[in-house]
């Protein structure tokens, strides 16, 4: 019995510390976001960053949980009864409300990804109905399928350990369909010799951007290695333990990160002449994103060569969602968590050769084409539930702030905020 | 000596890229910007902070100053005008007021050929 | 005697845990009042979030520990010897340097707390002294009351968790005695036909307001969960374990800051037609500090009512102060903590339902006459002591900062820094 | 067996925490050192406290912590095979995964402490070269003698707990070696009179240096606490386990913490007439620096009297080498670091009364010898390969960035950046 | 066509809504207000900065600027040194200097109706 | 009475300094300093931010005003730009303009005595 104690204290400490890590991203998400726009949106963005958490940690208790965790109907869906509204004494259900509290702040962080690319020209209250609907369904379902033990995808052999296919590639792909459907912030894109040519919209404080950076990949420590859930499993043998396993996770979480943010610091250096700074705070989100999906499973030298990539992908995707498809994403969230989200759970297939899992490196194809597939499913799953719900805000005009008001800034339209930094800039009363 | 005028243009900040495009067709290509705070008839909205009323009257403008010689004030003005009116109240008033001398510090030059 | 060491260790790692977090919540202060406040004194409030720390921390460990934690003299107070400036090796009494560290950043959150509503106005001098004065006797006694297992409100059943009472309640009834007798900042109110009329006064960075906010957050999941201050009781059953119930205050801490903050946005957009920035930010804090004495005994739905109601109480509270009583409070520390602080104390007495407490809900009135009782206790110890050591500096002309130097700015003025952004507005040498 | 597991599991676990929270001193560092330099530096000095840990995390993993902690070559130099590279199972070699992350993050703080004083005219290049072989040499083997059992200053019994030495003193010596070689910022000194005389720079944003000095503070509670490195220690008696060491060594560092900055701020108000805020917060890290070394065997007496030298220290220590020295050292890092990290090693010798240790208090000289033999040893091995190779890089002219781009910012010109504030003064596109 | 003048003010940044109001009350319904750095007799405290000694000799000032016409610069200037006055250093100055033409954008409007 | 004249001088940030030093030493004991932007011949370099061309033609520049009355304007001039001069595009221009009236609000006293 003692055992079943220490190992259920430790296990719950070690969920407490990723979930209070994890809360801790929506502020490097919203100084990120906040930083690379501009600053008569600094509120708003700011404000928005808060929002998504508030709504989304009431309905995925409400909800989202069970939706995810549920007994499992088909594999499709859980049932909410039972973890619906969890509202027991402390002492009743073992472990679920800590389980609730890391995966609230999971949910969230899907949520707040759309926040970035859609920044700065969205309307306030277009934004608190779709993130609600995101923590809602759109999430918790999809969750589902991978992280419930029933779920089909985890059924098939799926495996996106701590979330590059489910909150990142899902909150990217997200993020680029609301942001096509939005369209470019005004001013962003001009015709030149008939061809749209992309203009520079400089964020406002790079230095706050650059905390957020710091920010979010110290929350990414609790992200990627706490998504073990335990640190101690008694029916394993001493070398099996989960911790030893969380202790890998640091170094290939870290090493993706580092070797990505080298890669885009000389890439751009090369490309443009400069050592980039914003690309290379985005380099490092890349290879974090990048290797959540395989952080347990992969070699370090393997999470180096991940992140190496995903240093690629973020900046050529970056440049070529903008200037080739001209889609307007402020921050870079859809090639940051889509693209590299996308990239990672690929990745998986090809270097797993850990903790059970065997990549094409290893000679299996297998996993591979269960990897492609699930990423197939996730990307249309959010495609498709985006696509509706964001055409739908865009042809009732809901969606978009009004023009005057985006020129102006959404601080002073939307909040009757005249400035986030109003007293820089003396502001009286009649 | 032709006669040097400074023009003085102060209007919303984000008509500040056109209007630059736009005197820069009739050949200025020396301006200088300020960024000011403007009181005028147009007011910022009544807002809340806090739940206190607040009016903001000191909104953001800018000032765009050039020193013209060659080039007619009239032309600048004409195009000023174009490029700036909206119709709407914050448009903007444009002042017109005399220079003595030039001098351009890099080369010593004078006047005219300082512009 | 192995059982012995492994629940030592991991329930010091949980005080270690929240006493690091609580810690951390002192950024959030600065960060918070800083923001709310103007560039001028910038660098003067972020100085008084340190100092309150510095010597709080000495004092404390010098005698307040002592006060309050030493053996009670008919549960009024405890004799400072013993733990009296604790100087023993590490090794001789099992656990008190860990609850003598987590104690210490409790105490320094009280002082904090009124460094907001007395900013932009104050003598330093006076800081320095007051919030010494705070951490000496004025915390540790009435801490001594209610946390020492002999004090007389803890014995009569008086129940405040985690210190929406003591900590907040206390902060915020200080703060409110010291507003009102400074007197508002000059142009906060001016007489408009006979009437006072309230200016807004707008902070100078609202980002790094809210920056503050998520950090306090970040630091209330120490706060709040590892009051618990075990997460391992052998002496209980596997499924009465501490670990559960601070499980459980996870959800119910970030229910109440969830739905008090939603509060907030929907009752300004409501009142005041714009969702409210600060307002929201401060929302947030309404609901943490709401839940935090009764965060252990009451369900998740019960916390987000708690939420509801703290959200309403300080949209209201500050309007109130500030527009009826005419106190100047720039960052709404009576109201979050004061106000929301002695809601929260009362909402055990209603709401408490589990962990062996019952309130009104459950049919127990005993409990709320207690809880009642108590912040009573709380408000006037330290209405009166505020009183009395606020009023003294005031009348010797020491309280107040001289015209001059309020209208030129703090930081130039105490602190010999023309501007906390001096590079931002070039300055030079002669 | 379940005991071995239990004590894996939390000690591992303890690492992590402390790994964790040393990261983020990264983010201390680079808010600390952005804001106090100018606004035309701010994205350059972000991106040099980023890069410095990208390198330093990769170099660390393929040779650093072999040269560190592999097998000793006559307790000189670890042969870095089989540490090296690391790149096995998560479950093949015990621990090590684990320690390599924290021993990654006590590296790069090392490389980090140099880019403060070498701020606002390196070429960036250099920069990227010197911080890399910071990672790839300087310290890991300094960091075989002191902290592998078998190097060859352990062996001799010199102690250094959490790294005053190893990583401050270290850091802040190349740092002082740096600095004089490359000279000072353009108008940092003026002849009058034939004397040099010292001009003011003040920094652009003192808050964020503030928070910046908050958050070291915050990962402080890692840096010294986890250097237990465990927190059970099944071998021993539980009245002698290492969690009740860490407990006291909260105590002891943050009250050294505490009394040198309220030191620095009494010093300070006394000298110049006004309580100095960057000073004062120059004093935390002063205080935090000089009980790194000794804060598992002083007393907290014995730290508050280091916490009030390492004060003074620092206060004396930036004015002489401003005003005497004319080294110019934007942060201060050479008196934090450098100077409070010889005084902590030292103060070892002095104070040492737990733990084991003996230092003159307690009648013992052989410990204070050994403290000053291996301060010295450190201090040469820094100096000696920082001139090298500052040096050579100085006389190819690559070491300092052109007089052009210093003066207007190696945002501009190192990395295509107009500024870090771009939006503050609109910058557009043709 | 009566004249038109600028009258432009330099103060203390404290006074400038007070100015503002004062200004309000004659009925000048338009200015146009800048932040500089103002050297003059007025010199920032002497400061230590980490132990330097240091001197501001910038200080953070406001430049008031308003075309008139109608109403008599004297008035204004009467309004401003009232308002202004406090009898230390750095009250600040009045610059009156000649506007030869006044365009409001919005309207077409010249001179004295621009006003 | 002496002919007033205002002198504003348009140049890089970083000489500033020198500037103010230089005019001291003739014995201009007032300006006013205003952070501009400065369009003209000198462009920024052309940058690259997140992979988009992009070119800054405002570049930060520092204005200089002062009216001067006693001291020559020519004296002004020459010392200003023997200080400014490089020889490198963006050395920056010099207007003179005229200015009927001065008052000095601490004093009420005005012209030649309020400089
Ligand atoms: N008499 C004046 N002197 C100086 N500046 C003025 C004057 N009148 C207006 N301005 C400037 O012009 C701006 C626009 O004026 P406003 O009255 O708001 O609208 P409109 O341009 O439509 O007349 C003001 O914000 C102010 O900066
Ligand atoms: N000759 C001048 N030309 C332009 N501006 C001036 C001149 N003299 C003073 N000023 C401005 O007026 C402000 C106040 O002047 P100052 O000499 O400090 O005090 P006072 O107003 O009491 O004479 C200065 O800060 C400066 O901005
Ligand atoms: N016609 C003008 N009117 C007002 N300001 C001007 C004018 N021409 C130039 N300037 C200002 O002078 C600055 C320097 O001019 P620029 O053409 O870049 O170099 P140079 O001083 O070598 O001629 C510009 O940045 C602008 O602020």
């Amino acid at each position: 019995m003692d055992m079943e104690i220490f190992s259920g204290a430790v296990n719950t400490l070690w969920l407490f510390i990723g979930g209070i890590l994890v809360f801790f991203m929506q502020a490097g998400f919203a100084m990120v976001e906040t930083g690379f726009t501009r600053a008569k949106n600094a509120g708003n963005i700011t404000m928005k960053n808060c929002v998504d958490f508030l709504l989304g940690s009431v309905v995925y208790w409400i909800i989202g949980y069970g939706l995810m965790y549920g007994t499992s109907i088909g594999g499709v869906i859980g049932i909410p009864f039972g973890q619906f509204f969890m509202n027991s004494s402390a002492y009743e259900p073992t472990m679920s409300y800590a389980s609730l509290f890391f995966q609230t702040v999971f949910c969230a962080t899907t949520a707040t990804i759309v926040s970035g690319a859609m920044a700065e020209r969205t309307n306030f209250k277009a934004y608190v109905l779709y993130s609600f609907l995101i923590s809602l369904f759109i999430y918790p379902i999809a969750g589902h399928w991978v992280w419930s033990p029933d779920g089909w995808l985890s059924k098939l052999g799926f495996h996106d350990f701590a979330g590059s296919g489910i909150v990142h590639s899902m909150g990217g792909t997200l993020a680029f369909v609301g942001a096509a459907i939005l369209g470019p912030r005004i001013g962003k894109y001009k015709i030149v010799n008939g061809k749209k040519e992309s203009c520079a919209i400089p964020g406002h404080n790079i230095v706050i951007g650059a905390l957020g950076v710091f920010i979010l990949w110290f929350g990414w420590f609790g992200f990627n290695p706490s998504s073990t859930q335990a640190l101690i499993d008694t029916s394993l043998p001493s070398d099996s333990q989960p911790y030893l396993l969380a202790a890998k996770v640091f170094i290939t979480t870290n090493l993706s990160a580092c070797a990505a943010a080298t890669t885009a610091l000389f890439f751009t250096w090369k490309r443009y002449g400069k050592p980039d700074v914003s690309m290379t705070l985005n380099g490092v989100l890349a290879g974090l994103v990048g290797i959540t999906a395989s952080c347990d499973c992969v070699s370090p030298l393997s999470s180096l060569i991940i992140g190496i990539i995903a240093g690629i992908i973020v900046t050529l995707g970056i440049e070529f969602i903008d200037t080739k498809l001209h889609i307007d994403d402020p921050v870079g969230a859809v090639a940051v968590h889509g693209l590299c989200g996308a990239w990672g759970v690929i990745a998986v297939g090809i270097f797993a050769n850990d903790n059970g899992f065997e990549g094409l490196i290893t000679g299996n194809f297998q996993l591979f084409a269960t990897q492609l597939l699930g990423e197939i499913v996730l990307i249309a799953w959010a495609a498709l539930t985006g696509f509706v719900i964001f055409k739908l805000m865009n042809v009732t005009g809901f969606l978009r702030a009004n023009k005057e008001d985006e020129l102006t800034g959404l601080d002073a339209t939307e909040h009757g905020l005249p400035s986030a930094y109003a007293d820089f800039m003396p502001a009286y009363k009649d | 000596m032709p006669e040097m005028t400074k023009v003085e243009i102060i209007t919303r900040q984000s008509k500040l890229e056109e209007l630059k495009t736009a005197l820069n067709e009739i050949g200025i290509t020396g301006m200088t910007v300020t960024n000011v705070l403007g009181y005028g008839q147009q007011k910022g909205q009544k807002q809340k902070y806090r739940g206190v009323d607040y009016s903001v009257d000191l909104l953001p403008k800018v000032k765009v100053e050039m020193v013209v010689c060659a080039i007619p004030v009239q032309q600048v003005v004409d195009v000023a005008v174009k490029t700036l009116r909206t119709g709407e109240i914050g448009d903007g008033k444009i002042f017109v007021s005399p220079v003595t001398r030039v001098i351009k510090v890099r080369t010593g030059e004078e006047d005219e050929k300082a512009l």
